[in-house]
């Protein structure tokens, strides 16, 4: 077996060596009853070859994005990731490393760390970031228990611009605690009134911006109502990419942010893993949950990186740490640091520009298809549509998938309980579309409606 | 050689990526809300790119690099295979909002995974979305909490912990709403089961054991404890983290398991990649198994079909959603190419081999270093620092020292329940030869620091990028982040 | 431009430190007439996305090996990679490094290339092989050149063995030299008589085994012919795989072996680049062409490598050097020994077997086929077959492709002059093909015939 | 650390990959030719090698790893994007011997890649399959050669090329049964015109010249050298080892040059690879187009098609077939996929940028070095070692010390026509900060030598995997190859 490198002989030195003469022994302390191997009736070991053939036959039984005009998001985006990440995440330097709790043989993973947790706070707007989180959902959930924490307020105000997926999850991190969610509707239009509904109770309010449904929205009414009741604005980030061209939630007022960061060096991986970011102010930072590393010097006085902080952490605080959480996303937090290395202050200004300019493209076309409503006012590069009343987005996103055009998400994946979002369709448009792309789309939206 | 920060290497205006031409921006449908500042990223080109993160790479130590004898966390050969297939693009490039049509292979491979799981451990089910071993964790305690919640067990919220458990386990049950109750080792260390059971009572929701426990031992009255969990009431959850000891030669089941969680990164091989993504799928009893989270994946008329609400199958009262979208899909693949390759004998194998290593190492090494307990140990062997009694020599010295000779530290000062803790795993993917240089080395510097040679020790290492760094300056006056002008280097 | 640094600031500073205004100053030297940049009518250049796309319509054009039942061989061999060698060889450390000039920073390329050396004297049964070089044709003419210059005569005798293409390659390497080269007819059953040939004059008889028909051959009477008569054999492998289980060139009396790498490590990449493999006696390692890397000691007294030999080399000797060879096949010599330190003696005997047993699997196969009559006696993973006289073998391969099968090489291909090769047609068999590949092929050779 | 040899790693039996069960071995089909002994490779299994991989490069230094000023071979960055197209399976899956409708895309990428090579350099034909660029320099010879021998100029045997030329030159010429007539320099760095003219005569087959040439400077006088040629019949070859500093400006055909191999591996950026492989496609002139060797791609009725044999197009008198197959491909799709990122503009920048910072180097440097011959200079600048006269300080002892200092040396003592060469090229691909860096530190090091601190030198370099090694042992003593017992590693 190619991964084990025992010969037989190897393995009766080895025995010999302990004294004993039969491996079995070493399983002494399993329950009799449970050492009967027998019981397994599991396909033996195959070579490279085979194991290739398997995974190339599951693969074919998908529709790839590369092959078809594709304008799904709905929280997860096509961007064009260069070909160096990969190649440079693939050293096993980075890839086969542990946690860099050695930081003398870890200033790898701790430096780009350091670089990361920089870029995020500065995209964010925010003082400090933490060396990310698993993904933008439960980066949600946490911050959320990070602000009752803060505040010492029990109730969490969830808009109903807020990605369903996060609103889950964030409700079920707070099922069994003390806390209480309390969710609003979803909101195509942007139509909600957070700010009514903010009480001494509040610890945090919870919006998306750009919102699920794609609409951008001006926080700082919502971020002062917040401050001048004591609770805090805690402010979900769906596509990092928007940042370059959007107002950044700090600047608007945010006091923690989080940011689902897979548009950024990974690709979509059919949604995980993701990589949550997690950014706040200074005072907060040791109410921050995750890893954070931070700067120090070596016994010979030269600038290093080092896990700090850790008072916070399970490790040392078992049920009064501030979260479970034991790994962050260290190859996907590299990913994400190298892309925004390469794009760079000018480059993701850029990306983001052709995002959106790509996206109103887009709308300008479907406004010219006979049976399609733009909902969306505003959006980065993303936006709602709906068809008439009596239309099923679901079946028109099957028809065209037919026809070889990943059309979007209907908002009735998530929503099956609210009929009037039945008609409803979003579509998100990124630098991997071309114009052709989108004509095929139009063209295959005329013959189905 | 110094590598600057990215902060230090840019000129604004250098382009790492080249765009088409985007059509003129029109503010519009901006909301007003474009940003007026610049953010204050960097500028590199890409030459500069490639080159920073070559040398970052080349200040780490993976396995790739050398012998990685951790403990706690399983760190073997990760196949390079892995790394092929989840790249092949019928797989990497997908989006878990395609119609479900378009996806159907990579509802496969989750169902295949699953299908070893449970074969693997015995279990009827398994929940396979959470993130990573804590989350695991985290998922398994909520479906015992929400199992009692609609058994009309609500009140059950203490939870009976050993003391040597991983510091997430307490934290995962405060998460849930429960209290911990800590329950002491006896000499052998393993759970003192006369005390455990005194523990029990009718305000108990389950039970929190390690197997192999955190010393690297089997704890031997597992049934027992079963047994006495069950009779009581309370669910028996066992945490996976060392599951790498006994795949493929021990069923889960077999042991009166409620509920474990799985970490793909440790058994199966996927990489730690200097902190995850890990992933954590959980098993799950029968009585357990309708809690499990959503999103999951059953067997329907038109083929495989993802269940993203509980309404869509009948009996399923799942607690929630534990994360965004369906799951560490790329861990996945990576896991269960490891799994086809292995196969349920070389699974046997490799556990077979893991602790033949660890045995090896405790034996060669025990009459120098003071060994905690008596063998045979399962994957991983435990020393104390008795043997450095009265030379100056800590652990941390100890373990430093051995950077220099080319090997990553074992994990130290864990678990707490022996004092200075060495704690080494070697993995089954070792051989033999660099078990015996690891040896030789070891009883080298064991014999040195008997021999008062004190200041070397303090001195390690001497060849790495950077010596000992400052953790208390790091942690008292904490810089998280470049500012302009605040981090000089050097 | 992503791969350019210089900004425009940058530009000027520099300018200003050379003491001149205008970059173009530094262009004086060049005649004003070639100075006319404008007279350039060429694309500008692109982004990543557009390039990838450039290149995926081209590849979307080829019909890949992987997407159909495959069985050409003729020299190159599609072969199972293991995922582990190109990771490796991605490498930075390894791609983006020169030829090992500065030994101290050059031990990782010298030490690979000292094992490779190794392994390819123990493979041909030689004692002595050279770092590599540009393919298993190039090596096959400067073997013949070789052979001149130590026996100090002018024949080369070129058996009808020898793949058409080292044959050509051998004749034009020679042909404004004072050698001759000396070609038999191609030779599908084995039937020439080489032995015959050989007269004083000759310098070498150089012979492939398994020959371009598939065929294996004892070549013991040939090397005691060739040594009573002073000239030496030389043996061309194409087959790497073969030596795992045929007995090598060295023990059969070869006095230079050389052999196509390309079945090792490397995939088919449409030809190119390939690798020369070079072995000899150790009596001649003066006169070997190519880079040689030894073993020797550092200022401490270390083992190291460095290059060695090197007054053979066209930088000291120039004219007079025994090649002009200033590149060797570097990263096909490491992908090449990778692959090799992956299978091992065990491996290499169990990948050898497989693909022996294979082949004559697929001989079986096609005896129940009417109208095919297999003409390989003997071979190891590729044999002849011809049709009946009247039968183009050309037109069935296309035919079959047709069909989306890529059926194996017709003779024709290379000896367009010989009618009587015609209805003939080279099979290759290795671990890639499976059973359903091999019944896809007979059932539509059944179709077509 | 240290890395034994495979050789030394071995346990018979260990599988590094594992095969499907084959068939009984039937011996028939073998001609009683079974291999009797064994071969003598070592087994190792996968984690094994791949170790010793990674650890084999980490001795390395490569352009990733830090400034690269060779010179005499364009040492510049390697873009990944081209790593990653090579790799598309419908451009590496494929064999040479296709039928043609199966390889349409293949032909395209080598047709594409020629339209390129004939646009940048305005020749209006080239010879694709030569693998390297001293095979490209013998192919040119071989076209000019037959071209001779077809107009009753077969006497023409005489080449003349210039003393400081690549020891490739004279080689290729010798293989073409040409003999080598060298011709001396200016005191300028340049082809003495007069002595070349005075050399010329009907029995002269062509000149070579490397334009720029190895002392990185541009051959001025060019056009007489071309004219004088070209009236004296013979052909002007022009070694394009040092394209790069022209690429994108200069067209060849300007310069009236007949014939040029191009070196993809330096100009267009395919990676070295520790020595290869590398690709030479060879320009040509109309007159030298026809005896192109085979194989070559034209455009033909039902698309591109391959030519693989003389009969097959009218006029074509090939002199032969230089390698197997049809060329490079591998190397084709790189330089094309650096050619189409780059386009006309961005190469033409390349050059420039590539000559800017050469003179750069030359104007920072040549203050405290001795520069060889006054600026300005092409993509490369030339010094001697008049500045460590009466050091004790050898050019060799120089560039080794810079290796200490993260950099890899320059070219020493070449070209031969100055003595103690120190030949720098830093490549359009570097930063100033880098090249300031570069520069601080070779300063720094030339006030050292002066200042006396020999020894420093000698014991140069002390930082790096070995230190300086026994050549001469090395040639005297030659081990070549591994044998058991024979190879001790200290």
């Amino acid at each position: 077996m190619r991964y084990l490198p025992h010969t037989e002989s190897d393995r009766r030195a080895m025995l010999a060596a302990i004294g004993i003469s039969d491996v079995e022994q070493l399983f002494a302390d399993v329950p009799v009853s449970a050492r009967q191997a027998a019981s397994f009736d599991l396909p033996a070991g195959q070579g490279e070859m085979a194991v290739e053939r398997a995974f190339t036959r599951m693969a074919g039984k998908n529709l790839s994005a590369g092959c078809a005009p594709f304008f799904i998001g709905a929280g997860i985006y096509r961007h064009h990731v260069p070909a160096a990440i990969d190649q440079l995440l693939s050293r096993g330097e980075f890839l086969t490393s542990y946690t860099p709790y050695q930081p003398e043989v870890s200033q790898g993973t701790l430096q780009y760390l350091f670089e990361f947790q920089t870029q995020v706070a500065l995209l964010t707007g925010m003082e400090v970031a933490n060396a990310s989180m698993y993904d933008g959902a439960t980066a949600c959930a946490e911050a959320a228990v990070m602000a009752a924490r803060i505040t010492k307020r029990p109730r969490v105000l969830l808009s109903g611009s807020l990605h369903p997926q996060y609103r889950e999850t964030t409700e079920t991190f707070l099922k069994y605690t003390e806390l209480e969610a309390e969710a609003l509707s979803p909101d195509p239009l942007g139509m909600e009134d957070l700010i009514g509904r903010i009480d001494s109770r509040t610890a945090c309010v919870v919006v998306q911006n750009p919102g699920f449904f794609g609409g951008l929205q001006d926080l700082r009414p919502l971020a002062e109502a917040c401050h001048a009741d004591g609770a805090l604005l805690m402010v979900m980030v769906a596509e990092p990419v928007s940042l370059g061209l959007v107002e950044s939630p700090g600047a608007m007022g945010a006091d923690i942010v989080v940011v689902e960061g897979q548009s950024l060096g990974m690709g979509m991986n059919f949604g995980g893993p993701g990589l949550g970011l997690f950014a706040t102010r200074d005072k907060y930072v040791r109410q921050m949950p995750g890893r954070i590393v931070g700067q120090t010097v070596d016994q010979d006085g030269r600038r290093g990186f080092v896990l700090t902080l850790s008072t916070r952490e399970q490790h040392i605080r078992r049920e009064k740490a501030t979260s479970n959480i034991c790994t962050n996303s260290g190859l996907c937090a590299l990913a994400f640091t190298m892309h925004l290395t390469l794009l760079g202050e000018t480059g993701l200004a850029r990306l983001a520009h052709l995002n959106h300019a790509l996206a109103v493209r887009l709308e300008s076309k479907l406004r010219a298809v006979k049976g399609i409503k733009v909902l969306s006012q505003s959006y980065f590069n993303e936006f709602a549509v709906t068809f008439a009343d009596d239309i099923d987005a679901t079946a028109i996103v099957e028809a065209l998938a037919a026809k070889g055009i990943l059309a979007g998400v209907p908002a009735a994946r998530f929503f099956p309980g609210w009929p009037e979002l039945r008609p409803v369709l979003l579509l998100a448009v990124t630098e991997t579309n071309t114009e052709a792309d989108m004509d095929a789309l139009v063209s295959a939206l005329n013959e189905v409606l | 050689l110094e590598e600057p920060l990215i902060f230090e290497q840019s000129s604004p205006g250098r382009d790492g990526i080249d765009l088409p031409e985007a059509p003129p921006l029109d503010l519009d449908r901006l909301g007003g809300l474009a940003r007026k500042a610049p953010i204050g990223l960097p500028d590199l080109s890409e030459p500069q790119m490639v080159r920073h993160y070559t040398r970052l790479s080349q200040k780490n130590y993976g396995i790739d690099s050398g012998f990685y004898p951790l403990g706690s966390c399983t760190m073997k050969h990760n196949p390079r295979l892995s790394e092929k297939v989840a790249r092949l693009p019928g797989l990497a490039d997908l989006h878990p909002f395609q119609p479900q049509s378009t996806i159907q292979g990579a509802l496969e491979v989750i169902d295949l995974l699953a299908f070893w799981l449970k074969g693997l451990t015995g279990m009827p089910a398994v929940a396979m979305s959470p993130a990573a071993g804590a989350h695991g964790e985290w998922c398994g305690l909520m479906a015992i909490r929400a199992y009692h919640e609609d058994h009309g067990q609500g009140h059950r919220r203490r939870v009976l912990v050993p003391e040597s458990a991983h510091g997430t386990n307490p934290a995962s049950a405060a998460m849930c709403g429960f209290t911990v109750d800590p329950v002491p080792a006896n000499a052998l260390g393993r759970v003192d089961v006369e005390a455990f059971k005194a523990k029990l009572g009718d305000d108990v929701a389950c039970i929190m054991v390690t197997n192999p426990n955190t010393c690297g031992l089997f704890e031997t009255e597992i049934l027992e404890i079963a047994k006495a969990t069950h009779e009581a009431g309370a669910f028996f959850y066992c945490d996976g983290a060392n599951y790498n000891a006994i795949v493929g030669r021990v069923k889960i089941s077999d042991l009166g398991i409620d509920c474990m969680h799985i970490n793909l990164h440790k058994t199966f091989s996927t990489p730690h990649g200097g902190g995850g993504p890990g992933s954590g799928p959980t098993v799950l009893s029968d009585k357990l198994a309708p809690y499990a989270p959503l999103p999951f994946v059953v067997h329907g008329q038109n083929g495989l079909k993802l269940i993203e609400h509980a309404e869509e199958v009948e009996g399923a009262r799942p607690f929630g959603r534990v994360k965004g979208f369906h799951g560490q899909f790329g861990v996945f693949i990576r896991a269960l190419a490891y799994i086809l390759s292995m196969g349920g004998d070389g699974m046997r194998q490799a556990s077979t081999d893991a602790v033949l290593n660890a045995n090896y190492l405790l034996a060669r090494l025990k009459d120098v270093l003071t060994a905690s307990f008596d063998g045979p140990c399962m994957h991983e062997c435990l020393f104390d620092d008795r043997f450095l009694k009265d030379t100056g020599v800590s652990t941390l010295d100890f373990a430093k020292m051995l950077i220099d000779e080319g090997f990553h530290p074992m994990t130290m000062y864990f678990p707490l329940v022996v004092h200075g803790a060495l704690l080494m795993e070697p993995t089954e993917s070792e051989t033999k030869e660099t078990l015996d240089g690891f040896i030789r080395v070891v009883l080298g510097l064991a014999a040195k620091a008997k021999d008062g040679q004190v200041e070397d020790f303090k001195a390690a290492p001497r060849l790495t990028p950077r010596r000992r760094l400052d953790e208390t300056l790091a942690a008292r006056t904490p810089v998280l982040r470049w500012k302009p002008g605040a981090n000089s280097a050097s």
